[in-house]
């Protein structure tokens, strides 16, 4: 797969796979095409050539709220709250609300939507409770600090039931009393058979959460594979853990 | 009161109602979900010359002083739903071209070339609905079959028009709080974020600027069928910008904020500088005017883009601090936006 | 065939003034991303400073100039005293352009309350006409195209050769990259609405040489055609704009021979949805512009 | 609910703010008129509101007709006013819009309690505001000249001016007379071009003249090559014409410079306004402007004593009129002139303010009989009826011949420009030579 900005190559041809179940780290120096890839796995970017298979089928080209209704979700790199929801509407918008978001539906009345969302409010509360952000639900998203939005953003994508969760940075800004509710989050999310990748700087982390990693420079992927082995790597070394 | 001033009140009633109209379907589109149709009055304007030929019967009546197409003589209310009809469709029409795959300013753009456009159409095409000429004489509805006094068929409209507002409010007010107004929100806030989540945020723009376009087409057809003419003069594509006006300051989210504002801009800002004596020359007031509105709107954007009633804040209550009889329903309360 | 080639020159005329125009508007959208609706109003506010120099004896050509210089400065201004400010606030696209909307709203009916809903035509000595192959050309009109070929290879030369060029273009690709790289943005924006406004002065200028007569919304009025040749285009590049500005002034003079006259701009909006359906980013334009990702 | 009380809340806020508008509207009525001084007796000062277009595309239509207002005000209240009233002109601005001016029409009539008479409506929002204006039984002198009011069933609707037809028809008979037999039509898209050009193409040819070309202008454009290329393509004698000033001036401009002179034209009464002088003649210099270009206007004098009383008094306005002496041949000025010498010399032969009363009266001191005193201006008229005598008021608009329907059918004048920019009279078409081109 490879994608060009303005003749500069983002990813050269890089491939790799995500095993299903397994929470796999994407590392790599700054520029090395990370956030490039998480925009053309979920669809936000259309490689200039290549292929992405997610349940075996070929995405590319397949809008993102498509691939978002089959589960496949993303983060992004900068905060992306809606700003002007409260907390807890934040959240609910990541929910599926079948009955409530359609026209037909919203114009049928609160009787007609009303189960469902309480079902949503409630799983809301639950999440809130673990990330210990219950006293914030009431506020507006745009005024929290920036490590709350952060932590938003990874609620609302959880209600949103990912299959493949891609996060971009889940961990950037965020306060370290919170990491660890952050990363038993992601704990949980994988004993409930999630898929998770994500572009993580910290290798502290990465080493104590992610099943495998794959290390991308320049564009390319120059490895893939558990933490302890890439450690002995010689090129990862050289790109990544040197100087 | 006496009945001239009835007469009149009762006019500035009709066209408050058009207006809220109007500015709340421009609301559900601009501050509801961030789409900033320029062409707004082109679907009003479509909604007014379908109720007008819809009305008039074939152009060959009134001594045949008119052209126009599809002329036909049908009963109040389907030449209201016609309009409301020919606008959801126009704008489906216009939304599938311009919405697709631009950024929302580079869609502003094309809404509004789309006005001027259509202004040129009308006016150019005379065959379609009588070029500069306008429509005129268009029988007001039900004025046969009621028997009632000019004055008391003008309350009668004054009536007519509040059961119009009243559905239109009671609709976009049910789109707004439910979830699917979230999405919209949700979707004006980020967009970027919204498509990740799984919302197909070009269907869900398509969706209210078709609910938006029927609307305005309504509030076209209501104000067409009350004054009974209706020419290229009557919307050229500035007056959307009044609309805007009347949105950004009562409070754009806000329906009863727009309705403020759909009273000061539109009704207020356009009858009181009558009573101001003239000064500077014929012509100038009014020019004033809309420098006061120009003024008004960057002044608003930037000291309170909020609007004078701030969009509402959905509590659910989740934190414990408002506790609902009905736990889990959101009470809406009004917060300021500080940003 | 003759009444084609000659709509074919007038069309070269339109396109000359609507290429400066498309061009400033372009640069302006492409570099800082305000799409500045006031840019009609600018351009009669240009027209009509250089109608008093005309009025009290000057000639079109000092006009120009001063035209020119008061569309840098007032564009500049505009910008530093207003625009800049709601974007320092982080107002959002839309939001910038109902600011700019407020902005010619406010400048075309100060205007309009100050000189009177009255036309004001520019004295210009008779032209002499030229005849060659089937072309129609007065020397004025010649004249006017030359000074839109001067314009453009001029801005040619600027964004090709000079460091400003390329400060513009890497800031116009990514601001926050341009900064990194020692750019100072700031005053490549400021740069850009000086080289715009004068652009825009020129337009304004030219445009009433080319009418004689103008109103208080002759620049609006104009606005929307240079929308669709910078839309055509490909909003954001310049080149797009000189492109989009020939097909749409060539195509709605020649649709006057064909259809009814009054209709030559429905066929220039046409020829805009037509490539809006199959090319939403223009034929020059970044998909990047157009669709808006950020990533 | 909130929400619920919220809308009530809007609900009583539109009704107080509604009643605060018309409250200090019937407050302040009286201070926003201008015009007249304020001598006269216990009566106090009558309202003739001038309802027109002040902004917007037809802006300078309002004024034209403010214009004639203005002067007879003045000199009506120097002659000691009406029954002890004194009379003020007020201007009413419809932006040329239909649905502005229909609540602006409303307003006037329910807060202006002294409102005795009315200029306009114009063509642009006739339609629209007749029927409200004709129900408050307030006298209009309408300047319409749309095709459906040709028949007016309206008791209150009066017109001075002929039908833009009737127009049309002018415009054919000139050229023929002219010795024209091919022409070219150019006309813009406003409102009254669309009635006028349907009567001329049909009545020039019915005279055997034929159009060669006819080109539709959209006004304003940057370009009008191609047309004018068009037109000349055609070889056209002479041209017809209907723009606004800025696309005369582009659209002639470049017709001269692509033929290297230019054609005989033939306008509407709008080629005779002091902006189109303005644009025009600079665009193709005035000796073109004065040897080629000529126009129907509805027939008004631009000389002799009537004219003498109309003009003295037009120049002495410039408090309210800015640059009066630019009306001083206008025909629509001279027009609203005698409207409202009329309105005011009915009223005295009514023995009331009231329109309801004076508005039969209309018929009585316009229509030319044995034995009635022609008067030339308000005063004579005033001095006449005092003494008893009829009277037949003829001002420098001309004799006034309302017929059934309360149209006056008047004579049109040819006429052109001189180099001081006033118009010249040269040449006089009566209804029955318009009636040849039917």
């Amino acid at each position: 797969m490879s994608r060009a900005f303005a003749g500069i190559h983002a990813i050269n041809d890089a491939s790799f796979r995500v095993e299903a179940g397994a929470v796999t780290a994407l590392i790599g120096p700054n520029g090395a095409g990370k956030s490039t890839m998480c925009s053309v796995i979920s669809g936000f970017l259309r490689p200039d050539r290549g292929s992405v298979l997610y349940d075996g089928e070929e995405i590319v080209g397949c809008s993102p709220h498509r691939l978002a209704a089959r589960g496949l979700l993303r983060t992004f790199q900068t905060s992306s709250e809606f700003p002007r929801l409260t907390v807890t509407e934040n959240l609910l918008a990541g929910a599926r609300a079948d009955r409530g978001t359609t026209l037909i539906g919203a114009l049928l009345g609160r009787r007609y939507w009303i189960a469902e969302e309480r079902a949503n409010l409630e799983r809301a509360r639950v999440l809130l409770m673990s990330f210990e952000l219950l006293n914030v639900a009431d506020q507006m998203a745009g005024m929290l600090s920036g490590g709350q939005k952060r932590l938003v953003e990874l609620m609302r994508a959880i209600m949103a039931r990912p299959r493949f969760l891609v996060l971009d940075e889940p961990l950037a800004g965020i306060h370290p009393a919170t990491v660890e509710s952050v990363i038993a989050a992601i704990q949980r999310l994988r004993s409930d058979g999630v898929t998770v990748l994500m572009i993580e700087h910290n290798l502290g982390v990465v080493e104590r959460i992610c099943d495998r990693v794959i290390v991308m420079a320049n564009g390319s992927v120059i490895a893939n594979g558990r933490m302890h082995e890439l450690r002995q790597n010689p090129e990862v070394i050289d790109a990544y853990f040197g100087n | 009161m006496s009945s001239a001033l009835q007469f009149y009140m009762s006019t500035l009633l009709v066209y408050l109602g058009v207006s809220l109209i109007a500015c709340w379907a421009l609301n559900l589109q601009i501050g509801v979900t961030g789409v900033l149709n320029l062409g707004f009055i082109v679907f009003q304007a479509l909604g007014a010359y379908t109720a007008a030929v819809l009305t008039l019967g074939p152009d060959t009546s009134n001594g045949g002083f008119q052209h126009y197409v599809f002329g036909a003589e049908l009963p109040f209310p389907v030449p209201l739903l016609a309009a409301a009809g020919v606008g959801a469709l126009a704008s489906a029409g216009l939304g599938s071209i311009g919405l697709r795959r631009l950024r929302s300013d580079y869609q502003a753009m094309v809404f509004l070339v789309a006005a001027i456009i259509a202004t040129d159409v009308a006016t150019n095409v005379t065959g379609l609905v009588n070029g500069a000429a306008g429509l005129s004489l268009v029988p007001q509805p039900l004025s046969a079959n009621v028997g009632l006094s000019p004055l008391d068929y003008q309350w009668f409209y004054v009536g007519l028009m509040a059961i119009l507002c009243a559905v239109a409010f009671l609709l976009i007010r049910r789109l707004t709080l439910s979830p699917l107004g979230r999405s919209l929100r949700a979707v004006r806030d980020h967009e970027d974020a919204a498509e990740a989540l799984g919302y197909n945020v070009y269907r869900l723009r398509l969706m209210v600027v078709v609910i938006g376009g029927a609307l305005a087409a309504v509030s076209g057809a209501a104000l067409v069928e009350f004054i009974g003419s209706w020419g290229p003069g009557s919307w050229f594509y500035q007056e959307t910008f009044v609309y805007l006006a009347a949105v950004i300051i009562g409070g754009s989210g806000n329906n009863i904020g727009v309705a403020l504002g759909a009273l000061i801009v539109p009704v207020a800002l356009n009858e009181l500088p009558r009573f101001i004596p003239d000064f500077g020359g014929p012509g100038f007031v009014d020019a004033m005017r809309w420098v006061v509105i120009g003024v008004a709107i960057l002044v608003f954007l930037y000291f309170r883009p909020q609007g004078i009633i701030p969009e509402k804040r959905n509590r659910f209550g989740l934190a414990g601090t408002v506790r609902h009889r009905w736990s889990g329903l959101a009470t809406r309360a009004r917060v300021r936006l500080g940003r | 065939m003759d009444r084609l080639v000659g709509a074919f020159g007038f069309g070269l005329v339109t396109a000359s003034i609507l290429a400066i125009a498309a061009v400033a508007f372009t640069l302006q959208f492409g570099i800082t991303n305000i799409l500045n609706l006031a840019f009609g109003e600018i351009m009669t506010l240009c027209a009509y400073i250089g109608y008093l120099l005309n009025a009290a004896g000057a000639s079109v050509w000092l006009a120009l100039v001063v035209g020119a210089v008061a569309g840098a400065v007032f564009s500049a201004l505009l910008n530093r005293t207003i625009y800049a400010l709601f974007v320092r606030r982080g107002t959002a696209l839309w939001g910038m352009v109902i600011v700019t909307i407020a902005v010619a709203l406010i400048m075309q009916n100060t205007l309009l309350g100050l000189a009177g809903p009255h036309n004001f035509t520019y004295t210009i000595p008779p032209a002499t006409t030229f005849r060659f192959a089937g072309l129609i050309l007065t020397s004025l009109q010649l004249e006017i195209i030359g000074v839109a070929i001067v314009a453009m290879l001029t801005l040619h030369m600027m964004l090709r050769y000079t460091r400003l060029g390329k400060a513009m273009r890497a800031t116009a690709s990514d601001p926050a990259l341009a900064q990194s790289c020692g750019i100072n943005a700031s005053r490549v924006i400021d740069l850009v609405w000086i080289i715009s406004g004068a652009l825009c002065g020129i337009a304004g200028v030219t445009l009433v040489m080319n009418t004689v007569s103008f109103t208080a919304s002759t620049g609006s009025d104009f606005l929307v055609v240079i929308i669709a040749a910078a839309i055509v285009g490909g909003v954001g590049a310049p080149y797009g704009a000189m492109l989009g500005a020939l097909l749409v002034g060539v195509t709605s003079e020649v649709a006057a021979v064909y259809v009814n006259a009054s209709l030559k701009n429905v066929f220039a909006f046409a020829l805009l949805l037509v490539v809006l359906l199959i090319r939403p980013q223009g034929f020059i334009g970044r998909a990047r512009v157009a669709k808006g990702v950020v990533t | 609910m909130h929400v619920h009380n919220r809308s009530k809340l809007g609900a009583m806020l539109t009704i107080s703010v509604a009643a605060a508008l018309v409250g200090c509207g019937s407050g302040s009525s009286t201070s926003s008129s201008s015009g007249g001084g304020s001598g006269g007796g216990g009566g106090g000062a009558l309202v003739v509101a001038v309802v027109s277009p002040f902004t917007g595309a037809d802006a300078v239509f309002g004024q034209v007709v403010f214009a004639g207002c203005v002067p007879a005000a003045s000199l009506i209240n120097s002659g000691g006013g009406v029954l002890g009233h004194t009379i003020s002109c007020q201007s009413v601005d419809t932006h040329g819009d239909a649905a502005d001016a229909v609540p602006a029409v409303e307003q006037l009539l329910a807060t202006t309690p002294n409102l005795a008479g009315m200029i306009g409506p114009s063509a642009d929002e006739a339609t629209a505001t007749v029927p409200a204006i004709n129900r408050a039984q307030v006298t209009m002198f309408a300047d319409t000249g749309e095709a459906a009011f040709d028949q007016s069933q309206y008791q209150y609707f009066w017109r001075l001016t002929p039908a833009d037809d009737q127009a049309g028809y002018a415009m054919a008979v000139w050229a023929h007379k002219s010795g024209y037999t091919t022409a070219a039509a150019v006309f813009g898209n406003d409102v009254s071009a669309q009635g006028s050009v349907p009567t001329l193409m049909s009545g020039f040819e019915k005279l055997g003249g034929t159009i060669v070309a006819n080109v539709s202008i959209a006004p304003g454009q940057s370009s009008y090559r191609t047309e004018a290329q068009t037109v000349l393509a055609a070889h056209p004698q002479v041209i017809f014409d209907e723009m606004d000033p800025q696309t005369s001036a582009t659209f002639f401009n470049q017709l001269k410079a692509l033929n290297g002179a230019m054609l005989p034209a033939i306008g509407a009464d709008p080629t005779l306004t002091p902006d189109w002088f303005t644009a025009v003649s600079k665009a193709i210099g005035t000796p073109d402007l004065i040897k080629y270009v000529s126009a129907e206007n509805p027939a008004a004098d631009t000389s002799g004593d009537a004219w003498q009383v109309f003009n003295t008094a037009l120049l002495a306005s410039s408090a309210q009129v800015s640059d009066p002496g630019q009306y001083s041949t206008q025909s629509y000025t001279e027009h609203e002139y005698d409207a409202v010498n009329i309105m005011a010399l009915a009223m005295i032969k009514a023995s009331s303010v009231s329109p309801a009363k004076y508005n039969a009266q209309i018929f009585n001191v316009t229509r030319p009989r044995s034995g009635a005193v022609v008067v030339r201006n308000f005063a004579d008229g005033k001095r006449a009826l005092a003494a008893g005598h009829e009277i037949q008021y003829v001002g420098p608009g001309g004799p006034v011949l309302f017929d059934q329907w309360h149209s006056a059918a008047s004579d049109f004048t040819i006429e052109r420009w001189d180099a001081s920019g006033a118009n010249v009279t040269i040449g006089t078409l009566s209804p029955a030579d318009i009636a040849t081109a039917r």
